[in-house]
């Protein structure tokens, strides 16, 4: 596991790659970095995604093991998109993760690039409502299709039945109907 | 002269009516409720899409005629394998030139590639 | 979401208009995508939810072009169930069932991905008794999820008698689940810090008989099988996927290890003990469908090895962590001690909490890399639980092997691809 | 050869329970359910009159020959494998040799719906599978009947959330198979009830060994030619009800 120099090494080495890359304007994609139970987080600017994604696979990191949505409901922003990214030949993972406002949750798809992503990406879609721009068949790929709302939001309802009790046989009954 | 043939009636006259039971007990005794949903075709729990004037490809009919054609030559062979002594080496020549023109037409079939599914 | 405009030909007015939407995949749409310079005539077929040969309800969008497969798109989420979101809503000792039931073949490793993480983000210390039978539970079970995948896939090829074969050795493995945890499947037997329960003992006697008997009896399916020329006809050849594809696909487990990398998480990065074991990894070579069925015939003989070296080498000491916050209290001990009853009450009402973060935990799945990935926000309920589930990657390389193949060929590539669904649709 | 009843209809106190005062007594329960007042002066007037004589009759085993072919079908059901999720694996293993359900001629597993008569409910139906698992019980050929295997199948058991369907909402089901999967010995007690009720004797289990009799809750159907189905409760997904539900 990259540990934590090492993780500050690299964060420091995207600064630089990107940085130069992007000119200065743009700033380092690199937002903050974690270093939690052994293992190294990047958080990461949304609309840089592909080029850290890019420069982590030269640096070794040639294995995406997962891509998946986070709802960090009350803190905005709030739609969270994790990447777990795995070095086969040193046996190191390190997890780039980036924050998306609820009200423009756009990113782009980085199918192209590693094509594992093409599900994953579908069901972050379909539960949290990421929109990954670049997608080649962006749709619901758990709900039925003509489901309205994502569910795995942190706000939507988790439904079921109200179990019928005694005490509300028959309050309940009537609403289940 | 009909004693010897009794066995055969009688085996064809029970066979005609146990499978006819079969077939008409289920109408009888089986309940009929017609509704639209049964008359559609069964394509794995879904509405099935296949248009009807669904034309197969050309391979199926192609492997369905050569199928005929030479399980038909299989059932010759069993009444001349089963009594080959009975009806003397003529039956055995006869047999040799049937089995000859039919691998002709084997070899034929097969040089054309008609056998690979293409 | 764009469904493709006009009702398709042939449904009824009446028919609802949940009905209607629901047909909004027309199979039209995939038939254009092809190019239509063949002139053979191109049939698209629902390879259904309900068929007998997709090992769960898994629908198959099948473009044919007479017997040869020409375009897959496969469409999940029929049993889908919601547990992830069911798991934000429990406390965190009550989340193991519902996890146990997404891959409910191999309900240990759910249960163990789920605790490691757990144990991780609580920073608990775990047993060495409770990790070796935690490795003990696991490895039975991956012996048990290979039987069902052997049985169920020989009955595809048509060899019915294996199916018979295979679960007479599953009930004995069930038998010994029964007799550690009370149940055959979805046993809850691993909790947060270790295992419920120490093992009955007439346990490891029971285990000794099975494992004595049990490479035998892989060498009756191996000998049924192996070289039968049927078997070989219809898996040698068939289907395959280079390693290189596999990995950009994110493929892991059986398949991958078929097709000649060695990668298996037990030995590259090893978890719960697994290092203190000698056991190998059996690696195809060419990664088509005989050698993804020979290697999980092979992982079975490693299994059992692994199984025989824990019960061996079981070490003695508690079952579960010492630490109350996070463990029940033993039930004696609440007759006498007051804080193991705040302790147990604490537990039982609201549960223990963990320190906010996040973590990733990945394992060796019978079927690939299973990573539970928990979230908590420091209140007693995860506020995130995802499975990174190893057939829902796996099933992305799905039409990548059996396009091009024949229909039979499809189902043979299906049945060594060893789907299961639950942990697809979660 | 109406079985006679000693005590009067609904107390309860004859040997055999009369198959129509059972079936009163379901509908009241489900009246019940629905909130209809039980007290009032006729309680079978819930039903209308020509709607009542339908069910007496259909449900009332007339003839030696309905009886020789109630027979017949109990011993020779043909389930069609429904495997949705950790049940089948159950349901599997029931075909399997410890627990063989070939001992009664359950055997014969069938694909396609056109040849099975029993549908086995095994596994979570999602909002997205109820209407495929309507659809495939509707072109069943009947007599038909269905068996709900599992707390999911019944009652979307340790799941309630937006994503499953009680299997009650959208289809009559027969024999609900409690358990989470059931053991395989608990499906082999619901396929032997249901063998039971097709030969129109009920196996009342608990309730005959201490004769408590009057608390049976919901006992769907009783009679030879297959479940009767009475309620037409809205389903929870929009399935159009037009196809004909369980038995005559």
């Amino acid at each position: 596991m990259p540990d934590a120099t090492g993780l500050e090494l690299i964060a420091q080495e995207l600064r630089r790659a990107e940085g130069a890359e992007e000119g200065a304007s743009a700033g380092s994609p690199v937002i903050e970095t974690l270093f939690f139970r052994g293992r190294g987080t990047l958080l990461v600017e949304p609309g840089r995604i592909r080029a850290v994604l890019a420069h982590l696979r030269s640096r070794g990191y040639a294995f995406m093991s997962s891509l998946h949505g986070v709802d960090h409901h009350p803190h905005e922003p709030r739609l969270g998109v994790v990447y777990e990214l795995l070095d086969m030949q040193r046996v190191d993972r390190i997890t780039v993760k980036l924050a998306l406002a609820s009200d423009a949750p756009e990113v782009d798809s980085v199918t192209d690039e590693w094509p594992t992503a093409d599900h994953q990406e579908r069901e972050v879609y379909d539960m949290f409502g990421v929109v990954f721009r670049g997608h080649p068949d962006l749709r619901r790929i758990l709900m039925p299709e003509d489901y309205e709302g994502h569910p795995q939001r942190r706000d939507f309802p988790i439904g079921g039945e109200p179990v019928i009790f005694t005490y509300n046989e028959r309050q309940s009954l009537g609403s289940a109907e | 002269m009909l004693r010897s043939y009794l066995p055969a009636i009688v085996f064809l006259i029970l066979g005609g009516a146990v499978g006819g039971a079969f077939a008409v007990l289920n109408s009888v005794i089986g309940p009929r409720r017609a509704t639209p949903h049964k008359q559609d075709p069964y394509e794995c729990g879904l509405p099935s899409e296949v248009k009807r004037g669904m034309r197969f490809g050309i391979s199926f009919y192609l492997i369905a005629m050569l199928f005929i054609l030479f399980d038909i030559e299989v059932v010759f062979l069993y009444p001349i394998a089963v009594e080959l002594r009975a009806y003397g080496s003529y039956a055995l020549l006869e047999t040799i030139v049937f089995i000859v023109l039919l691998f002709v037409a084997f070899a034929y079939v097969w040089r054309r590639g008609a056998l690979e599914w293409r | 979401m764009s469904p493709t405009g006009q009702a398709t030909p042939g449904t009824s007015p009446s028919m609802s208009d949940y009905r209607r939407r629901e047909q909004s995949i027309t199979l039209s749409s995939v038939e254009e995508q092809l190019d239509q310079a063949s002139t053979e005539e191109l049939l698209t077929l629902n390879f259904g939810p309900h068929h007998p040969a997709t090992h769960g309800v898994l629908r198959l969008l099948v473009t044919l072009q007479g017997e040869i497969v020409r375009e897959i798109k496969p469409i999940i989420g029929y049993v889908h169930t919601g547990i992830e979101k069911t798991a934000e809503d429990k406390a965190y000792w009550k989340v193991i069932p519902v996890i146990e039931r997404m891959d409910y073949l191999s309900y240990y490793f759910n249960a163990y991905a789920y605790c490691g993480a757990v144990e991780t983000l609580l920073e608990v210390e775990v047993p060495k008794r409770a990790q070796y039978l935690r490795v003990i539970h696991m490895e039975l079970n991956r012996i048990m999820s290979h039987l069902v995948w052997l049985g169920t896939s020989a009955l595809d090829l048509g060899a019915i008698s294996m199916f018979w074969y295979c679960f007479r050795e599953r009930e004995k493995i069930l038998d010994l689940f029964e007799m550690s945890s009370g149940q055959r499947m979805h046993t809850r037997y691993f909790q947060v810090g270790g295992v419920i329960e120490d093992i009955p003992s007439g346990f490891a006697h029971k285990l000794n008989g099975l494992l004595e008997e049990m490479p035998s009896r892989i060498d009756q399916y191996g000998a049924l099988l192996n070289s039968n020329e049927i078997v070989l006809q219809r898996l040698r050849g068939i289907c395959p996927l280079d390693a290189q594809t596999l990995l950009s696909l994110g493929v892991t487990g059986p398949l991958l290890r078929a097709a000649g990398n060695p990668w298996d998480l037990r030995k590259a990065d090893p978890y719960c003990s697994y290092e203190d074991f000698d056991f190998k990894i059996p690696v195809g070579t060419v990664g088509d469908n005989y050698d993804r069925y020979a290697c999980r015939l092979a992982e079975m003989y490693e299994s059992v090895k692994i199984v025989q070296q824990a019960l061996d080498g079981l070490p003695e000491g508690p079952h579960i962590t010492e630490d109350r916050k996070v463990a029940l209290p033993p039930r004696h001990e609440l007759a006498t001690s007051m804080e193991a009853l705040i302790h147990h009450f604490k537990l039982v009402t609201e549960g223990f909490r963990v320190p906010p973060g996040e973590v990733y935990f990945p394992i060796e799945s019978p079927r690939g890399e299973l990573g539970c990935f928990v979230r908590s926000d420091g209140s007693s309920k995860p506020a995130r639980v995802h499975m990174r589930d190893p057939s829902f990657v796996n099933l992305q390389s799905f039409s990548h092997m059996a396009k091009g193949a024949y229909i039979a060929d499809l189902i043979a590539t299906l049945a060594m691809l060893d789907p299961i669904l639950g942990g697809i649709d979660r | 050869m109406k079985r006679e009843l000693l005590g009067p209809p609904g107390t309860g106190l004859g040997g055999r329970v009369d198959p129509d005062v059972l079936r009163v007594r379901n509908l009241n329960a489900r009246q019940l359910l629905r909130g209809g007042d039980l007290e009032g002066p006729n309680p079978s007037a819930h039903l209308e009159g020509a709607d009542f004589e339908r069910h007496v009759e259909e449900s009332v085993m007339t003839t030696t020959l309905e009886k020789a072919v109630a027979w017949a079908r109990s011993n020779s059901f043909f389930p069609a494998t429904f495997g949705l999720a950790c049940c089948a694996i159950e349901m599997m293993s029931i075909v399997a040799a410890r627990v063989d359900v070939a001992r009664f001629g359950f055997e014969a597993f069938r694909a396609s719906p056109r040849q099975a008569d029993l549908l086995i409910l095994s596994g979570r139906v999602s909002i997205k599978m109820a209407p495929i698992v309507r659809r495939i019980y509707d072109q069943m050929l009947e007599p038909k009947w269905a068996i709900s295997m599992g707390a999911c199948c019944s009652s979307t058991g340790v799941f309630n959330n937006y994503a499953l369907v009680p299997a009650d909402k959208f289809m009559p089901i027969d024999v609900h198979v409690p358990g989470c999967p059931p053991r395989p010995e608990a499906l082999m007690h619901g396929v032997l009830k249901l063998r039971k009720m097709v030969q129109d004797d009920p196996d009342m289990g608990w309730r005959e060994r201490y004769d408590a009799r009057g608390t049976e809750e919901v006992i769907p159907t009783v009679g030879g030619l297959g479940g009767v189905d009475a309620f037409q409760e809205p389903a929870a997904v929009s399935v159009p009800p037009e196809g004909d539900t369980a038995g005559a």
